[in-house]
């Protein structure tokens, strides 16, 4: 046979793996994307990385040493042009290498094993002086509420720098939601590992930022059609301003001046007519009196103070919104007609699109 | 074969052997085999355009070549395929084809219900694939986590029941080759003689034995709670939607060592040969794995670690998911020693195995990562995830299982199949492989989640080079299975004649002649030695040094053998056919909810079964002749 | 085929073998809804819950279902010795009695349904169904089987040397009468006692 | 497991030592008997000891009719390994999934 000019070809592969591993690595060092699982930006994000650096040297190692093997033995004993055609020693085996091969790993193993239960205990315990943000996943956005400040958001929240937040997540109210809830998962690298939200049950994730800035994620847990489009956005601000931000949103909204196209929209918002559903129905724009508590949809209160919406997909633009009010299928995927979920359309006449973007844009 | 039985007296049994009836009422296992795998062709076919869609999607962010909808049905009847409809099945005929002749039998132990098995999964693969047809495919990924899929807009409904179809066939065919591996070896063949691929096979089967049921049980529930009510999994009356996760993983783990032990079996088979040297560590090799299909059982839960399970079951799971990097490592350092030390032949089927001990070995140490349970957190549920299992289930079980395809093409049609398309093909699959999934590995660690149909934007440019570079590696893999396909065809016409042991081979099913005759074995080989065949051919000197036995010098060890005076071969058979038909009607009163269907369906199979028990006994049927009936003449022995 | 005792490996009958693989996996599928039913034993949703058993009722049926065993083993040794009609007999008197475990248990279905426990009701009433209903049916396949048995011993498909036949017939109706001496303790018995405490 | 340890060599070689109806029906008449015990727990206060004692009656009802209906005693000791792995698994399993459900779970609201 014929394959003995194949040899040298079969060296170059782990070679052009190594260069390729290594050109990855070095790629990824330079990335500066806001939602880089190798970029930690706090003590919750750090733990694990330091944990997995050292794990990923040892698999780098034992990886080079078992490719190193092959190589060695493909290349020292493949079968030679001039060989006589004998066969070689016939070896069966040798107890003491089984046993170094059984033992090595093992120990490895087990010295990899101790700081990993400890990193799981310590992840997960209750942090100091930590604030409390729940967390409910629906199909497919996130909703926060912050039971310090009764304050309400969606897709996008705030948390103020070097303190711990622990959030209190769960998978859709079933009070107020013809979504009964599925597992969806909390997941912004940055700050984190990721937790699962599940229906009925309450986990919890401790959060933490270093710096301020943004900080990306997205929903991590299968969800349905727009699982890809449940996003998350978190703002981390100084001391300072995240008690600003606090300030602002516990303010009702303005109700805008009587005859303006804003106040028409308002009232279209409360009372939409033609035996359509009211966006009242769904969504909360709270100004100041009863209950600060929102129904199936986002709270609409401080709408404009968030950059992006439905699902932090969209940016907050004029043509953003009024595309999504004349048709939100357009958008974004949702279930409406067949399960309930999602934002329907409410065919929209041209001049009700004005009055309602308007009255969205006047919501800061 | 050309063979007809010549019963006579007998009215509704087939007697053709070839030809379209030949093949469908078949209940030769080398004929099921060669189906299973003409079968496995179509759906990998199809398993592989849906990924071809998937990775265009994502070929750029923020794409719309596929709506939502599409691509989430798309990804599912991806794995699906891939997992039920290509690797099991791909393995299984394997197991059809190889287990009766490497243990020195003429057939399986139930040569019907082997037949069986066969119909039951084509028409559970035709069932899963017919929900494109009715309102759209399942789209709720290939776990199928409730309560997700307990939603009709998800369609689960066909996962539930289809996979449960398929979970029959697997089930009776585990039942089939466990009866047939313990109670069919050739006299001599002990435990310790058995090739390592039966060892292999044993164990896989006996995964099967035990985890189908419990995800039998967990699919059912699904169907229960999807169709007809049931509240298992619904959060709103107390259920637990995680008591789903623990039974779809306890099935799920140990499902994934059933798709790579019979790789680990074949290139344990293909290396000793092509390195021209025995398998180092043989009994080590068994016990590892067997000792992984053990220690398998016991991890379920590193799926759930960022599920709602608490620190103290994180830890245990996570320590006992390390542990079984150790066997596993156990069989990597004997296949290296293997070769080392050897002649090495580099055919294609030698290729293939070294490129499952080198590609494998990466898959497994990123799942030894994962079960760094902090970092997992980040890990789960990101292309560092697809890329360590398409590691494991491509770079391994796939590249076995080609390797095997190499190794026994001759075996089963006489020919060879090409060695330069072979080597385009390896090399081409080789790079392809890497360059598809070698990135996912980064684009997973910078923030990519699975399972997204958008590929957003705001990921960073980094991660769309990634993407963009996994999705020409597609392209280089379709290219390289188009190579592959062409030379299959044309191998099967045109391929040099092989001879009986192209690879001058150890293992028992080359001592008959290529391509193996009807009855397997004129003689049933008496067996001395692990490796027999190769003992038949070679002494081994003081010094260890292997020389040829000149043929003939030696004595035929099967002279002694009683020359069996007629041979009974299992007659064909509708009603395996028949029988699995019922399914359909089963099966879509099961997703519909309509107890009509599912009563014609029960009652179809039922009479099935009795169209089958009643079966006139014939001779070669696995009934007990009566002793009246074993006299009939045998023509089946007589055409050789 | 080879089904010749004699030239087997391990010198038994493969359908036995067979059969006893099968029944090996089967305490996983059983084990995995007994398991469910013990998670869910309090989510009751408001519904009933496991007050509403009758022991004295079910602990009948599953006595009858206890002694189907012995007239089942007795076939087969009544086969053993190739006495045909005794086998019939016994077989009868098996299906028998597996006929008033069933309707024993169609009628507790019925009283159960009636005071509100639907298999939609809660976890625990979906677990409760489920798991005793999938015992029905795997009796239910048991008398099927019965029946053929005793057809097929008429009709002379089944001589008197095969007793290999029904011996695995009664393998399967042992296993399913195994299984509800687990279940009539675990389901009924030792929740019932804890409630009732 | 007494039935585990039926010598290989009694091994299915014709039924020639399997029981006799006369011991089928004394088999028949303990189960009998423990099934009575069983349901008189219903019936009468056991205290702390029910439980335990259910369990264990259990255990005895199925070990007989393993060992003496289904001839586990008496066959092929393949049988009985067959069976008490998957019995085996199937506890063992589902053990350790309800302790994890149980004990170690995100809490329920
Ligand atoms: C053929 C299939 C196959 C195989 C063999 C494996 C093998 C392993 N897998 Fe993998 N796995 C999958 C298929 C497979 N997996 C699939 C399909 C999924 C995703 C399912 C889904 O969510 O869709 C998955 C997911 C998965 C996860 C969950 C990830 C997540 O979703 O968060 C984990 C976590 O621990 C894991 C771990 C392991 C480990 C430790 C092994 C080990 O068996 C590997 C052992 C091998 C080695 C380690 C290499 C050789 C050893 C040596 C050279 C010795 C020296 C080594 C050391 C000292 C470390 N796998
Ligand atoms: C053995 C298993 C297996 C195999 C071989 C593959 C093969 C491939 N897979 Fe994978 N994949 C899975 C198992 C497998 N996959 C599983 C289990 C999932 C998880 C699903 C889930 O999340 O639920 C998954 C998910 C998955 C994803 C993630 C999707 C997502 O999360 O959104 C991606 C993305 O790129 C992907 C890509 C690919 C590609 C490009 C190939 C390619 O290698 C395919 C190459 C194949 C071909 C090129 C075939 C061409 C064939 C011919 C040309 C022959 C023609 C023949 C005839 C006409 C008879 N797969
Ligand atoms: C049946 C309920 C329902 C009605 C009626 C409804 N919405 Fe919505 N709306 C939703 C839901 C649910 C979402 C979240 C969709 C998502 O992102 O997945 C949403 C999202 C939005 C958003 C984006 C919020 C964010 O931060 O992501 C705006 C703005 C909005 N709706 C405005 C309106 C207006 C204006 C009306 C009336 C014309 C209206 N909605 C009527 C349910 C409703
Ligand atoms: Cu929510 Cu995915
Ligand atoms: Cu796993």
């Amino acid at each position: 046979m014929r394959e003995q000019s194949h040899t040298r070809r079969r060296r170059r592969t782990p070679v052009y793996l190594g260069v390729f591993a290594a050109a990855a690595v070095i790629l990824a060092a330079c990335g500066d994307a806001e939602q880089n699982a190798l970029d930690p930006a706090g003590p919750f994000a750090q733990a694990p990385h330091d944990l997995i650096i050292p794990v990923a040297w040892i698999a780098l190692a034992v990886f080079i040493f078992v490719q190193g093997l092959i190589i060695l033995s493909v290349v020292r004993f493949r079968t030679r042009k001039d060989d006589d055609g004998s066969l070689p020693k016939q070896i069966h085996g040798n107890t003491r290498l089984e046993v170094i091969w059984t033992v090595i790993p093992a120990v490895i193993l087990a010295v990899i094993a101790v700081p990993t239960v400890q990193g799981i205990f310590e992840v997960m315990e209750e942090p100091e002086d930590y604030l409390t943000v729940e967390v409910i996943g629906h199909r497919w956005w996130f909703e926060y509420y912050y039971p310090d400040y009764d304050i309400y958001t969606a897709n996008e929240f705030a948390i103020p720098t070097d303190r711990p937040v622990r959030l209190e997540m769960t998978a859709a109210d079933l009070a107020r939601s013809p979504d009964l809830g599925v597992i969806h998962s909390f997941w912004v690298p940055r700050l984190a590992g990721k937790q699962d939200l599940v229906p009925g049950q309450t986990t919890f994730l401790n959060i933490q930022a270093d710096e301020p800035g943004r900080y990306l994620g997205q929903c991590a847990e299968y969800c349905g059609v727009s699982h890809a489009n449940m996003r998350i956005r978190v703002e981390a601000y100084e001391e300072a301003d995240f008690d600003a931000w606090v300030e602002a949103q516990t303010q009702p909204a303005a109700v805008p001046a009587d005859g303006t196209v804003e106040a028409e929209g308002r009232d279209l918002f409360l009372e939409l007519g033609d035996g359509r559903l009211a966006c009242a129905s769904c969504h909360q724009v709270w100004e100041g009196d009863g209950d600060r508590a929102p129904q199936q949809g986002p709270d609409l209160t401080h709408l404009l103070s968030r950059e992006e919406f439905a699902g932090a997909i969209h940016d907050m633009t004029e043509e953003n919104l009024r595309e999504w009010l004349r048709d939100p299928d357009s958008m974004k995927p949702m279930q409406y007609e067949v399960n309930g979920i999602g934002m329907p359309n409410l065919d929209l006449t041209d001049d009700e699109l004005d009055a309602l973007v308007a009255y969205m844009l006047s919501l800061d | 074969m050309s063979s007809t039985t010549e019963q006579t007296g007998y009215a509704g049994r087939p007697r053709q052997r070839d030809g379209f009836v030949g093949w469908i009422t078949t209940t030769d296992h080398k004929k099921i085999g060669v189906m299973y795998f003409i079968t496995v062709l179509v759906f990998f076919a199809l398993g592989g355009i849906e990924s071809g869609f998937i990775r265009w999607q994502l070929a750029q962010a923020e794409q719309n070549v596929l709506t939502e909808e599409i691509y989430n049905q798309f990804f599912t009847m991806h794995g699906i395929t891939m997992v039920f409809l290509v690797v099991m099945p791909l393995s299984a005929a394997f197991f059809n084809y190889l287990i009766p002749l490497m243990i020195g039998a003429r057939d399986v132990a139930f040569p019907r219900l082997n037949a069986f098995s066969y119909w039951v999964y084509l028409f559970g693969g035709i069932f899963l694939y017919s929900s494109f047809a009715l309102g759209g495919a399942p789209n709720g990924s290939w776990v199928g986590y409730a309560p997700l899929s307990t939603d009709a807009v998800s369609n689960m409904a066909f996962y539930a029941v289809g996979l449960n179809i398929l979970g029959v066939s697997s089930l009776a065919a585990a039942v089939n080759f466990i009866v047939t591996i313990l109670n069919m070896r050739a006299p001599g063949m002990t435990f310790m003689r058995m090739p390592v691929f039966v060892w292999m096979a044993l164990v896989t089967n006996f995964l099967l034995l035990f985890a189908l049921p419990i995800i039998a049980v967990a699919l059912f529930m699904l169907n229960v709670d999807a169709v007809f009510g049931g509240q298992f999994f619904e959060p709103a009356t107390g259920g637990d939607p995680i008591l789903y996760q623990h039974l779809f993983w306890l099935f799920g783990h140990p499902e994934v060592y059933i798709m790579i032990l019979p790789a680990m079996g074949i290139i344990s088979e293909i290396l000793p040969v092509n390195s021209r040297k025995p398998l180092f560590g043989y009994a080590a090799v068994v016990f590892a794995g067997a000792a992984i299909g053990f220690i398998g059982f016991g991890v379920w839960a590193h799926h759930m670690f960022t599920s709602a399970i608490g620190p103290v079951a994180r830890s245990a799971f996570a320590l006992s998911t390390m542990f079984i990097a150790v066997p596993t490592g156990i069989k990597i350092f004997n296949w290296v020693f293997t070769m080392w030390g050897g002649k090495l032949r580099f055919n294609t089927p030698m290729l293939f195995s070294i490129g499952f001990v080198s590609m494998f070995t990466i898959g497994g140490l990123s799942g030894v990562t994962h079960a760094i349970v902090p970092h997992n957190a980040q890990q789960h549920d990101t292309y560092y995830v697809v890329a360590h299992f398409h590691y494991v289930l491509f770079g391994g079980a796939l590249f076995g299982l080609i390797a095997g395809i190499y190794f026994w093409f001759p075996k089963v049609t006489g020919k060879m199949m090409d060695e330069k398309l072979g080597k385009w093909h390896f090399w081409t699959w080789l790079a392809g492989f890497n360059l598809t999934f070698g990135p996912m590995h980064m684009s997973g660690l910078l923030g990519q989640p699975r399972r997204t149909a958008v590929l957003p934007g705001e990921l960073g440019s980094t991660v769309e080079l990634y993407n963009l570079l996994s999705s020409l590696g597609f392209v280089v893999l379709f290219g390289s299975a188009l190579v592959f396909l062409y030379n299959l065809i044309d191998s099967t016409r045109n391929g040099e004649a092989s001879g009986d042991d192209p690879w001058d081979a150890r293992t028992l099913e080359w001592i008959t002649p290529s391509p193996t005759p009807f009855e397997n074995f004129h003689v049933v080989p008496t067996i001395t030695h692990r490796d027999e065949f190769w003992h038949r051919k070679y002494a081994e000197d003081e010094a260890g040094r292997a020389i040829p036995v000149p043929a003939g010098a030696a004595e035929d060890p099967d002279a002694g053998a009683e020359h069996d005076e007629h041979i009974h071969m299992p007659d064909p058979s509708y009603w395996p056919l028949v029988q699995t038909l019922g399914f359909f009607p089963f099966g879509y009163g099961l997703v519909y909810g309509n107890f009509l269907l599912i009563g014609l369906g029960l009652a179809w199979l039922v009479i099935g079964m009795y169209g089958w028990i009643i079966e006139p006994v014939a001779e070669g049927d696995d009934d007990e002749p009566d002793d009246a009936e074993q006299v009939a003449p045998t023509a089946t022995a007589g055409a050789h | 085929m080879a089904t010749d005792v004699a030239t087997t490996t391990l010198g038994i009958d493969h359908r036995k073998l067979g059969m006893w693989t099968f029944l090996g996996s089967e305490f996983l599928f059983f084990g995995a809804f007994v398991s469910a039913y013990l998670l869910y034993l309090d989510t009751t949703a408001g519904g009933p819950g496991v007050e509403i058993f009758d022991i004295p009722f079910t602990s009948i049926s599953s006595f009858v279902l206890l002694m189907s065993s012995l007239t089942m083993v007795l076939a087969h040794h009544a086969h053993t010795k190739g006495d045909l009609r005794r086998m019939r007999l016994w077989i009868l008197a098996t299906a028998g009695q597996g006929a008033v475990f069933l309707g024993g248990q169609v009628f507790e279905f019925n009283v159960f349904f009636r005071e509100g426990l639907e298999l939609s009701t809660s976890p625990f009433a979906t677990s409760f169904y489920i798991l005793t209903g999938f015992h029905g049916l795997h009796v239910f396949v048991g008398i099927l089987l019965l029946g053929s048995l005793y057809v097929l011993s008429l009709t002379g498909k089944i001589k008197a040397n095969q007793d290999v036949k029904t011996e695995m017939i009664g393998l399967y109706w042992h296993f399913v009468d195994i299984i509800w001496v687990v279940i009539f303790t675990v389901v009924y018995l030792i929740p019932e006692i804890a409630v009732l405490d | 497991m007494s039935s585990t340890q039926t010598p290989e060599q009694q091994a299915d070689q014709g039924h020639d030592n399997h029981p006799t109806p006369r011991q089928y029906v004394n088999i028949a008449l303990v189960l009998a008997v423990l099934t009575a015990l069983e349901v008189s727990t219903y019936f009468f206060e056991f205290g702390a000891i029910a439980i335990p004692l259910l369990v264990v009656l259990m255990v005895v009802k199925f070990l007989y009719v393993a060992g003496w209906f289904m001839h586990l005693k008496f066959d092929s000791p393949i049988y009985s390994r067959l069976m008490y792995t998957g019995l085996a698994f199937a506890l063992v399993l589902y053990a350790v999934m309800a302790v994890v459900t149980l004990f170690d779970h995100a809490p329920m609201i």
